[in-house]
């Protein structure tokens, strides 16, 4: 009975909380599109249009064949990212806290690296019409660099991506250590109950706040301040952005989705800014995303929209960072983090 | 540092009340609500009221874009001359080579404001009966060349010949 | 690295595969194509190819009544439009020694520095854009509206104002007081605002650690490439074309010339040329001489070769032309500034990351819609066709 | 009103293709898209750079010989439903670089008009056309995207 009715639990939540997640973060990048907009005095889009019409659009355009080495390889690259995410969010919610000890640092830190391998491939397969093969006699006598490899732009995103997964993510790893290490255990159940010990004997239809969350301590406002930059990096916005900048690699890979492959890449990255939104309430303030107590997944999404929000007046502000800007920013914030993690450790 | 602290809170005060406010917001509200009605309107290219009807612009346009519409009531300009007809462009044909523009007499000959431009013109600051008292400042070369192009009654006008 | 950039084509350069871009792409802002030479992410080489727009201009002005040339001259380039209209008309005019009214000079002189200015702030959009920075882009799109206005109000359009003909302007370019008025007024309000904008850039640590240090163009690199306009200026050369001109001798203003060679001084350069350009504007205003606008009692003769240089927003720029007995013209040649920037482009590139590269190429403003040129290499004989030379020789089709 | 039609008519992405104008409209439909005064993202046309992603497709420019075939790859990856939007009276007609006024012949260097090349739903004229134009003429093209299968 146990393990059925907790089979059923999971399976109900899961199904639930994602199609809950899905259409939300649809909205968030309309919120982050509006706040850019009013920073540069205009109107901007309807929150709806850059989001939930955009996606909805590209399932009804005609689906085309994208041109990849592997096109079948290639199209499937974005479902498998998908499902990453939608797993990455999973994991973050209670219900799955207990399933193999997923639910825990090892399980959310696995699956991001995993979605950042993704990238990589993604730039790897994808030839668009963009650069190399645009059909302009490049190779005219008398030009330049003959017999040299030629690559494509999102060939050079994959290697850019590689560099970034190798370096760009260690702050994110670092600022998610501090309320594992305050909690002295790598299970996100015991960090939401060392921050809100109401909510393991709440009722369905209660609120059950934080009493003490990680966020206003010294280590957790400066993890807060890392997780924050490394949420930036691995959403691989502005001024992190350099493997889809649009300036010399345009989209990286993904340039090649089309219709309904672009609606799911859409659904990825907003599913993903999303959840680690929600991951950053969960394990900083202690409000976790719990699909079958509504006032309190209400809240975590409303606390989820400070991290997009924040995020759009970044990028408002900051030009896209090459290498050698991007190397200082990261070993200054990794440093910050170890600092955060050695002052969680000692709390 | 300092500057970049004090524009750091200066801008933060100032961006705040953009987003949450719509504070210092550039958008033309005109123009947009020209557009979701979809009514921008064309340019002005002819100005009906200092148009003389000469059909000078009608002749010289490469590209055939300019038709004579004739007007309704026609209008007598100064004794003796009538205007009966105005020239409308075709702004699909037309090149904007300004050919029109540089035959207009107001232009061309008077060497006052164009009432016809492939453009916009502004706005021109005078009457045709002011202009046409004005004396004719064009060498007769010009005039034998216009001569070959516009009709004969309006060739009339510029030789200021009939005019009292 | 970017400290000693390595040289071009040296011996011992790797150069591991090879980028391209465009002819459509966002960094560039027109047709053309980029090919570097990567090494990992630092530029080795760079090859800029700038024949896609071939419109075949300077053949079809051959034949035409030298009156008509300027409607096509001021369609070389939407950026510089008054630059090559008033350029074309200058030819004749000092060809003919063609009297020109000192109001219509000032009224030239005040259009080509009104869009000067636009065509500065649309480097800044386009830099910034190239930076990753959409809020300081589209802030310069907006500073620029102020210009684009005065465009319209003193030619009629935005971008083609179409104001000098041969012997002053076309008199609905006239300014009136009203116009006058207005365009004092606009300038104060610009001023005010554009001096907060480039302070801001100036003052914000993430842009300027982009621009500055990259993409180094020294002095003598500058001399050796024929840099010009701002960009030879930003590195250090004082040549500024503007001082030769007559147009130019009743006004004060002063030449930027700066020393430090790299991305941000070609920034900088550039918005104190602004301000130069604003103290132009609102002296051409305040002083306007009374007169006519136009002289129209000129013949158009036979005319020998004439060249006529003028100072445009990206240096300089050369037009040249004969007339026939009858006023025909006889081999137009246009030479403009962006192919004379593009060998130093090509060179301040090297040795950056790629990204910087763009922004570096960018930061040297170019724009080749004029610059299209055809050549071929006779190889038997060895030498250069100049375009006119091809036509003949091969007609209109490659 | 179906969801497909809400939905393209909510969300429209245009692409700019310069095909070789004089720079003039290029940096008009640029304006749209930057200047915060026209701000073409409040009416629900976001602007892109990829093929890909785009509905409308704006051409500007004379279509010199070397952006004849980019231009027709481009016009061909692009998912339908499409629209085709010639912003100038250079892809009308060719404007005066197709030569009516001098007496060399038309100028073969160039392709105009454009739909010679590829089908074009809406024509903006002006040289160049103002912003405020150019954004009309996106939005004109939407009723055959709504209408498409
Ligand atoms: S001479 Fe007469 S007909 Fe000819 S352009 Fe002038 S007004 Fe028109
Ligand atoms: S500007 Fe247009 S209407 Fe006028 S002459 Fe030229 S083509 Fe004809
Ligand atoms: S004199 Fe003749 S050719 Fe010259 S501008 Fe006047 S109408 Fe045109
Ligand atoms: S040339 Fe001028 S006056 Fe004559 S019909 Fe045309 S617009 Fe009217
Ligand atoms: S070089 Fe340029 S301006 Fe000259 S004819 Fe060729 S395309 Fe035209
Ligand atoms: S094309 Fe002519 S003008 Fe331009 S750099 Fe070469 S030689 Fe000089
Ligand atoms: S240099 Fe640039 S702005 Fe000037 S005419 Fe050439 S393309 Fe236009
Ligand atoms: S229509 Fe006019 S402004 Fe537009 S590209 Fe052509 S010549 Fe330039």
């Amino acid at each position: 009975m146990g393990v059925l009715s907790f089979l059923a639990g999971i399976i109900a939540s899961s199904v639930v909380a994602s199609i809950i997640a899905v259409l939300y973060s649809l909205v968030l990048p309309g919120i982050e599109r509006k706040v850019q907009a009013r920073v540069q005095q205009r109107i901007g889009p309807p929150i709806l249009t850059p989001g939930w019409w955009a996606v909805l659009k590209f399932r009804y355009k005609a689906k085309t064949e994208p041109i990849a080495q592997m096109p079948g390889f290639y199209k499937s690259i974005v479902y498998l990212g998908l499902g990453v995410v939608i797993l990455l969010f999973l994991f973050s919610t209670p219900y799955w806290w207990a399933v193999l000890g997923w639910g825990s640092i090892l399980g959310l830190a696995g699956l991001l690296k995993l979605e950042e391998v993704l990238y990589v491939l993604m730039g790897s397969q994808s030839q668009s019409i963009l650069s190399t093969s645009m059909p302009v006699p490049d190779l005219a006598k008398g030009a330049k660099g003959e017999g040299i490899r030629r690559e494509f732009v999102e060939q050079h995103s994959a290697e850019r991506a590689l560099k970034m997964m190798a370096i760009g993510s260690i702050p994110l790893y670092l600022a998610l250590i501090v309320p594992f290490a305050a909690a002295k255990s790598g299970l996100l159940s015991s960090v939401v109950a060392l921050q809100n010990p109401a909510y393991s004997a709440a009722s369905w239809f209660s609120l059950p706040l934080p009493s003490s969350p990680i966020l206003f301590t010294v280590p957790g406002l400066l993890a807060a301040v890392v997780y924050f930059v490394g949420y930036v990096m691995l959403l691989n916005e502005k001024p992190f952005s350099i493997l889809k900048a649009k300036i010399d690699v345009i989209e990286g890979g993904v340039l090649e989705y089309a219709a309904d492959l672009r609606a799911v890449y859409y659904i990825m990255r907003n599913l993903l800014l999303f959840t680690l939104s929600s991951i950053f309430v969960t394990l900083f303030l202690g409000i976790p995303f719990d699909p079958f107590m509504p006032l309190l997944f209400i809240l975590n999404m409303l606390l989820s929209l400070i991290m997009p929000v924040a995020l759009a007046i970044f990028v408002a502000f900051s030009p896209i960072f090459t290498f050698r800007q991007i190397y200082p920013a990261t070993i200054g914030l990794s440093a910050l983090g170890v600092l955060a993690m050695i002052l969680a450790a000692s709390i | 540092m300092i500057t970049f602290l004090r524009l750091m809170l200066e801008g933060a005060y100032r961006n705040f009340a953009r987003i949450v406010n719509k504070a210092d917001r550039a958008t033309s509200i005109e123009i947009r609500r020209k557009v979701v009605t979809l009514s921008v309107p064309p340019l002005d290219t002819v100005l009906d009221e200092t148009c003389i009807g000469c059909s000078g612009c009608y002749n010289v346009c490469p590209t055939k874009a300019i038709t004579m519409v004739p007007l309704e009531r026609p209008v007598e300009i100064v004794e003796g001359y009538m205007k009966t007809q105005v020239p409308r462009i075709d702004l699909e044909k037309c090149v904007y080579c300004l050919n029109c523009h540089d035959i207009c007499p107001i232009y061309s000959v008077f060497g006052e404001a164009a009432p016809i431009h492939g453009r916009d013109v502004g706005t021109p600051h005078m009457t045709i009966q002011e202009i046409l008292k004005k004396p004719v400042r064009a060498p007769p070369e010009t005039i034998e060349q216009l001569s070959k192009l516009i009709p004969v009654e309006s060739l009339a006008l510029i030789k200021g010949g009939e005019r009292k | 690295m970017s400290d000693q950039p390595k040289p071009a084509n040296a011996e011992n350069v790797v150069v591991e595969k090879e980028l391209s871009f465009g002819p459509v792409h966002p960094a560039l802002i027109e047709p053309y194509r980029i090919r570097l030479f990567v090494n990992d992410e630092i530029v080795e080489d760079c090859e800029i190819n700038m024949n896609m727009v071939y419109r075949g201009v300077e053949k079809l002005l051959e034949g035409l009544p030298v009156e008509r040339a300027l409607l096509i001259t001021e369609k070389v380039c939407g950026i510089c439009s008054n630059v090559h209209a008033w350029n074309s008309v200058r030819v004749i005019e000092e060809g003919l020694k063609i009297d020109v009214p000192e109001r219509a000079n000032y009224i030239r002189t005040l259009t080509h520095e009104v869009q000067r200015i636009t065509s500065h702030l649309i480097f800044f959009g386009h830099a910034f854009e190239v930076v990753g920075h959409e809020t300081f882009a589209m802030r310069s799109f907006l500073l620029r509206e102020t210009f684009m206005d005065i465009l319209a109000y003193v030619g009629g359009n935005r971008v083609m104002p179409s104001v000098p003909i041969i012997g002053g302007i076309r008199p609905r370019a006239d300014l009136t007081e009203g116009l006058k008025r207005a365009i004092l007024e606009r300038v104060d309000e610009f001023e005010k605002k554009y001096t907060e904008y480039v302070n801001r850039i100036v003052a914000d640590p993430l842009v300027m650690s982009r621009l500055t240090g990259v993409g180094l163009l020294s002095k003598a690199d500058a001399i050796k490439y024929h840099a010009t306009g701002p960009t030879g200026r930003a590195s250090g050369w004082d040549f500024d074309l503007r001082r030769d001109m007559k147009e130019y001798k009743s006004f004060d203003y002063n030449i930027i010339v700066l020393q430090d060679c790299d991305n941000k001084a070609r920034v900088v350069q550039r918005a104190l040329e602004i301000v130069e350009s604003l103290k132009i504007i609102r002296q051409a205003v305040k002083n306007l001489p009374e007169g006519p606008v136009v002289n129209r009692s000129w013949i158009a003769g036979r005319m020998d070769f004439y060249t006529a240089l003028l100072e445009s927003y990206r240096g300089e720029l050369m037009h040249s032309y004969a007339l026939d007995g009858q006023g025909m013209i006889r081999s137009y040649k246009i030479r403009t500034p962006t192919p004379a920037n593009l060998a130093a482009m090509e060179k301040a590139c090297v040795g950056d990351h790629v990204t910087d590269a763009i922004l570096t190429i960018a930061s040297c403003d170019p724009c080749l819609a004029c610059c299209t040129r055809a050549e071929v290499v006779e190889s038997g004989r060895g030498r250069v066709m100049s375009d006119t030379e091809i036509i003949r020789k091969y007609g209109w089709r490659r | 009103m179906t969801l497909k039609a809400t939905a393209r008519r909510n969300a429209i992405h245009a692409m700019l293709f310069y095909s070789g104008g004089c720079n003039g409209c290029d940096i008009e439909a640029v304006n749209a898209l930057l200047s915060p005064r026209y701000d073409v993202e409040q009416y629900k046309v976001l602007w892109t750079w990829n093929p890909r992603e785009a509905d409308v497709l704006v051409v500007s420019g004379i279509i010199a010989w070397q952006m004849l075939e980019p231009l027709k790859k481009f016009y061909a990856i692009i998912p339908e439903p499409k629209a085709v939007v010639a912003i100038g009276s250079c892809p009308i007609n060719g404007n005066v670089y197709k030569n009516m006024v001098g007496d060399i012949g038309v100028n073969e260097e160039i392709f105009a008009p454009l739909e010679s090349i590829i089908p074009v739903d809406v024509k903006v004229p002006g040289c160049p056309p103002r912003p405020e134009d150019i954004i009309a003429g996106v939005v004109k093209a939407l009723p055959k995207i709504l209408e498409a299968p």
